[in-house]
């Protein structure tokens, strides 16, 4: 087992740890706010770490790329996805 | 290990497909079936069956779950709460009988199956070279069995003209109301920025599909599902359904594959068979299409029936 | 090794007759409402010419007609094949299509201002979208195909059923989408597991495999239920009635007079062709029983409906009874060859001769509807007076659906009871019979009151102009014509039969 | 092919037929529409997981699976979601139209809403 295959182990399983804490964040928080909170982090940090530990694995640069690219894609539509739904749960809040 | 995966998958189908069955909250239900749509891919995937995969993953997930919550949304707003909630619940100790039966009657034919199972891998692969396509599954959608492809563009189309007859006649040759009255920010920022990426990876499905994974239908969906977000976002609204140039993209994809069909007739060996020199390129080129196509008669198959009157 | 299909000639006519009518709804989405009618007629001609050819070429030829999609011979690829029922059913088709074509035509241009409208031109398409998807249902040999082909079916007929925009026709399109959905589902999961068995989806490679699993049974237990729904018989009727007396009587003639043979026609292919020997008995025998309950239950709720179009569509239900009991008449599933019997020759001609009556009878409930503005029979005093065409067509149709000579049903019905009083099925020969009288209990009800003296005249809402009126007539002579055919089995329908690479005659 | 791909064809097999069942319970046990629409889909998930079943066995000649089976559950699947935005659309109007959601209270009776 090389370094960069520890590297990859390390990194997977502490995003996949991730993962797991964000998804217990989403059951147990009280309020939308602190759920999404919980969820973007898994999503960010979990993912990138995930993407950031298959990168050596790899064998061409064109893989990485591709790697890279699902990240950022997956960030955007994360980010407005958060966006909608804090913003729907703001004007909710007023009425509850 | 794997196979701990595989069970734990298929455990995690099932259960989501009973809660979408059994739980009272409609739009409870339909976000189920949405994540049911996307682990469903995940078990496309496990069965080694990466077109599926991505097909299911975005027809079967993204675009059913918009149409569905779309009609939960209309619904909700045209239906007294007092209908609602009259609904009877109907007994349901028979038909789960009944369906249990089904199921192990099912199960008992999974499991029996011939081994060696029946397959048509070798022959698809042997014909291949004729194709000079490298991805099989392309080969069977667009040579081996071209014509239930080029039917079934057909079928589609019909569905969207019947979604369209659902329409006022006065509304009938408009365009729908897709903007919603409120556009949240985010949503607009979104649409400016990911459609540019969703053409371009469609793109590169239609040219990969030829020999990897992927294809018309795929690049379709994710073609068609930018085309929604921009109507959503309302930087474009959604085109009117009179429109000559949105009908000769609708039926172009089918009516250059009916006419490649018959020129095969004159310069090859019969109706959908290609001329073994230029076969490839007369394939993408259908596909090519065929994207175009299937694109916008899904993306008009979320939106629905007109319902604004035509522009003069 | 030897292929497993040699493409005759004229085989190229049976990818016409599919490919034409879906070109024609191609060009008619892309030229926009006012060409649709016009393309519509072309491609009803031409259609007509394709059929007439396909007959030709079956009756010179004297086998059926082969073609292999793309030269790629099944399993892997998809052949086409057309024997004579077949060649039967595409002539049908064609004739009554044609038919509605004209009709449609002239009931449409009665009002100019909607003659181009959202009904009128949503019509045509998905008229040309039927007729693709029942000439494929008719010719081709693959399973999974032929799913797409009920599909074809499903997406063009459901749309027709509500064409009118009320609720009522919306409820029924929305059940009639359900059974139909449900029906197709089955059949595909059907498909699904013999595929798993055989490897193949080829009828005449799974007809040819020596050995069958439990598959073969699960399978036609599950594909034969889900036709039955796309078929409407007992007890899977329900949506049928108010689906095809809600359409536009245009669009009920051709559901109800070849729509629902096509689902008809795949359970024969399925129970004749594919099913060994044992299960076929099985299945046609309980096929049979439905088939009997579906007769005299559906004629006796035709007997009670008030609307002249419900009552034409229970009649239907009824009348697709008489294609089931079938089965054990002509001995499928015992050994011996079903398609030289009376009983197939008058199952056959039952199919032909339902579809004119039935088509021409929905044609003049529309033309009175249209007339009138309703269709409650109590209302209807005295129609006969003021539409007299229209009273002989539903007379005459009417004569057929009974069994009375001269007419092709009563030939029809004739082989059949014959067979069953031959072959010893004396219930069936019963029910034959009280079908009949239970037939002529509903045509007698509605000309008792063509033919009634109102208290005040009946009052026409609009002319009716005399073309409209003949389309119907002309039908429902046809139907009355196939009562001139000779009683013994026809040598068309033997053409191409049985289906098998060796028994090819030299 | 190696025993365990086949296990796991299995498996999905198994999976298939068990939604077959629930979405035939959706489609029968629901009054409610839209529900019965979803259990449509549930059903073809089903059916065409039988069919990824049969192509998973069929796996040859260093192909994951046997395409034709593959290539017909991706024609399924687009043909599933035009039936689904059929009935979408159909029921849509149906509630515009009748103001309910179920066949069973599809009768114009309802009175017209007031608030439109």
């Amino acid at each position: 087992m090389g370094l960069s295959d520890v590297f990859t182990l390390v990194c997977v399983v502490a995003g996949a740890i991730l993962f797991l804490a964000g998804t217990l964040g989403l059951l147990r928080f009280p309020d939308t706010l602190s759920r999404l909170h919980a969820l973007s982090k898994a999503d960010n940090l979990g993912l990138g770490l995930i993407v950031l530990g298959l990168l050596p694995l790899q064998a061409s640069l064109m893989g990485g790329v591709k790697l890279v690219c699902i990240w950022l894609l997956a960030q955007l539509s994360a980010a407005t996805a958060t966006q909608l739904i804090a913003g729907i749960a703001a004007r909710r809040k007023p009425q509850a | 290990m794997s196979l701990l995966f595989d069970i734990a998958l298929v455990a995690g189908l099932i259960a989501l497909a009973l809660h979408v069955v059994v739980t009272r909250d409609g739009r409870g239900a339909i976000l189920a079936f949405i994540a049911f749509g996307l682990l469903l891919g995940i078990g496309w995937a496990r069965l080694a069956s990466v077109d599926v995969a991505l097909t299911e993953a975005a027809i079967g997930g993204g675009l059913t779950g918009m149409l569905l919550l779309r009609a939960h949304a209309h619904l909700a707003r045209e239906i007294p709460p007092e209908a609602m909630s009259r609904a009877v619940p109907r007994s349901w100790l028979a038909p789960a009988i009944a369906c249990g039966l089904v199921t192990l009657a099912l199960g008992a034919v999974v499991l029996a199956f011939p081994q060696p199972a029946p397959s048509l891998a070798h022959q698809a692969v042997a014909s291949l070279e004729t194709t000079g396509l490298g991805n099989p599954v392309t080969a069977v959608l667009l040579a081996y069995r071209a014509i239930d492809t080029l039917l079934e563009k057909i079928v589609l189309i019909l569905a969207l003209v019947g979604v369209w007859s659902l329409s006022r006649d006065a509304a009938w040759g408009g365009a729908s109301q897709l903007r919603p009255a409120v556009i949240p920010e985010p949503l607009v920022f979104l649409a400016r920025v990911l459609p540019p990426f969703g053409v371009l990876i469609a793109v590169y499905q239609v040219w990969v599909g030829a020999d990897l994974p992927g294809g018309t239908f795929q690049a379709g969906t994710i073609l068609a599902a930018m085309a929604l977000l921009v109507m959503l976002a309302g930087l474009r609204p959604a085109p009117q359904t009179q429109s000559k140039a949105l009908r000769v993209m609708l039926a172009g994809g089918p009516a250059l594959f009916v006419l490649v069909g018959f020129l095969g007739v004159a310069v090859a060996q019969g109706f959908l068979s290609y001329p073994e020199a230029i076969a490839k390129p007369l394939i993408v080129g259908i596909e090519a299409a065929l994207t175009l196509s299937i694109a916008g008669t899904l993306a008009l198959l979320v939106a629905g029936p007109p319902d604004r009157a035509p522009a003069p | 090794m030897t292929p497993a299909y040699a493409a005759t000639p004229g085989g190229l006519l049976l990818v016409l007759a599919v490919m034409l009518p879906a070109a024609a709804a191609l060009v008619m989405l892309v030229l926009g409402p006012r060409h649709t009618r016009l393309v519509a007629l072309i491609a009803l001609a031409l259609g007509l010419v394709v059929a007439l050819a396909t007959g030709l070429q079956l009756v010179r030829s004297q086998t059926a007609l082969i073609y292999v999609l793309g030269n790629w011979q099944p399993p892997l690829g998809i052949a086409l094949r057309a024997d004579g029922l077949s060649v039967m059913m595409l002539a049908v088709s064609a004739v009554v299509m044609a038919a509605t074509g004209l009709f449609a035509r002239e009931l449409f241009g009665l009002d100019l201002a909607t003659a181009d409208g959202r009904l009128a031109t949503s019509f045509w398409i998905l008229l040309m979208g039927l007729w693709s998807g029942l000439n494929l249902v008719f010719v081709s040999q693959d399973l999974f195909n032929l799913y797409v082909a009920l599909e074809l079916l499903t997406f063009a007929a459901v749309p027709l059923v509500c064409l009118d925009g009320r609720g009522e026709t919306m409820a029924a399109a929305l059940r009639y989408l359900m059974f139909a959905l449900l029906g197709s589902m089955l059949y595909l999961l059907g498909a699904g597991l013999l595929y798993g068995a055989y490897g193949t989806l080829d009828i005449r490679l799974i007809a040819s495999a020596s050995h069958h699993g439990p598959a073969m049974a699960i399978a036609l237990a599950l594909m034969i239920p889900g036709l039955l729904a796309k078929a409407a018989l007992f007890p899977l009727h329900l949506w049928l009635p108010p689906a095809h007396a809600g359409a536009p009587a245009a669009a009920s003639a051709v559901l109800s007079a070849l729509v629902i043979k096509a689902p008809v026609f795949l359970i024969l292919r399925l129970v004749a062709d594919i099913a060994p020997p044992g299960s076929a008995a099985v299945a046609g025998q309980v096929l049979a029983v439905l088939g009997a309950a579906s007769i005299l239950f559906c004629s006796v709720m035709a007997l009670r409906q008030e609307r002249l179009k419900l009552m034409i569509a229970y009649s239907t239900v009824a009348q697709i009874g008489y294609l089931f009991i079938v089965f054990p008449l002509a001995g499928v599933g015992d050994g011996t060859a079903p398609w030289g019997t009376i009983a197939w020759t008058g199952g056959a001609l039952q199919l032909t001769s339902h579809a004119l009556a039935k088509a021409a009878m929905f044609m003049a409930a529309g033309i009175v509807a249209e007339a009138v503005g309703h269709d409650r029979i109590r209302d209807l005093g005295g129609f006969g007076r003021v539409l007299p065409l229209t009273a002989t067509t539903f007379g005459l149709a009417g004569l057929s659906l009974m069994g009375i000579p001269p007419s092709g049903g009563f030939i029809a019905k004739c082989l059949l009871l014959t067979a069953a009083a031959v072959g010893g099925h004396l219930w069936l020969a019963l029910t034959i019979l009280v079908g009949g009288l239970l037939a002529g209990g509903y045509v007698f009800r509605v000309m008792d009151r063509a033919l009634a003296t109102p208290v005040e005249p009946l009052l026409l809402r609009k002319p009716i102009p005399l073309r409209l009126e003949i389309i119907p007539l002309v039908l429902a002579v046809l139907a009355v014509a196939l009562g001139f055919l000779p009683l013994e089995p026809f040598g068309l329908l033997q053409i191409g039969r049985p289906d098998s690479a060796l028994a090819v005659s030299p | 092919m190696s025993a365990l791909a086949l296990t796991s064809a299995s498996l999905f097999g198994l999976c298939g037929a068990a939604l077959v069942g629930i979405g035939l319970f959706g489609i029968v046990s629901h009054p409610d529409l839209l529900r019965r629409i979803i259990g449509f889909n549930i059903l073809g998930a089903g059916i065409f997981l039988v069919f990824g079943a049969v192509a998973r066995r069929g796996a040859a000649m260093g192909l994951g699976g046997d395409p034709v089976p593959q290539a017909m559950v991706i024609t399924g699947i687009v043909v599933a979601f035009a039936a689904t935005a059929l009935a979408v659309a159909l029921l849509r109007r149906l509630a515009s139209l009748t103001g309910s959601a179920t066949l069973d209270a599809a009768t114009p009776a309802t009175p017209p809403r007031s608030d439109a």
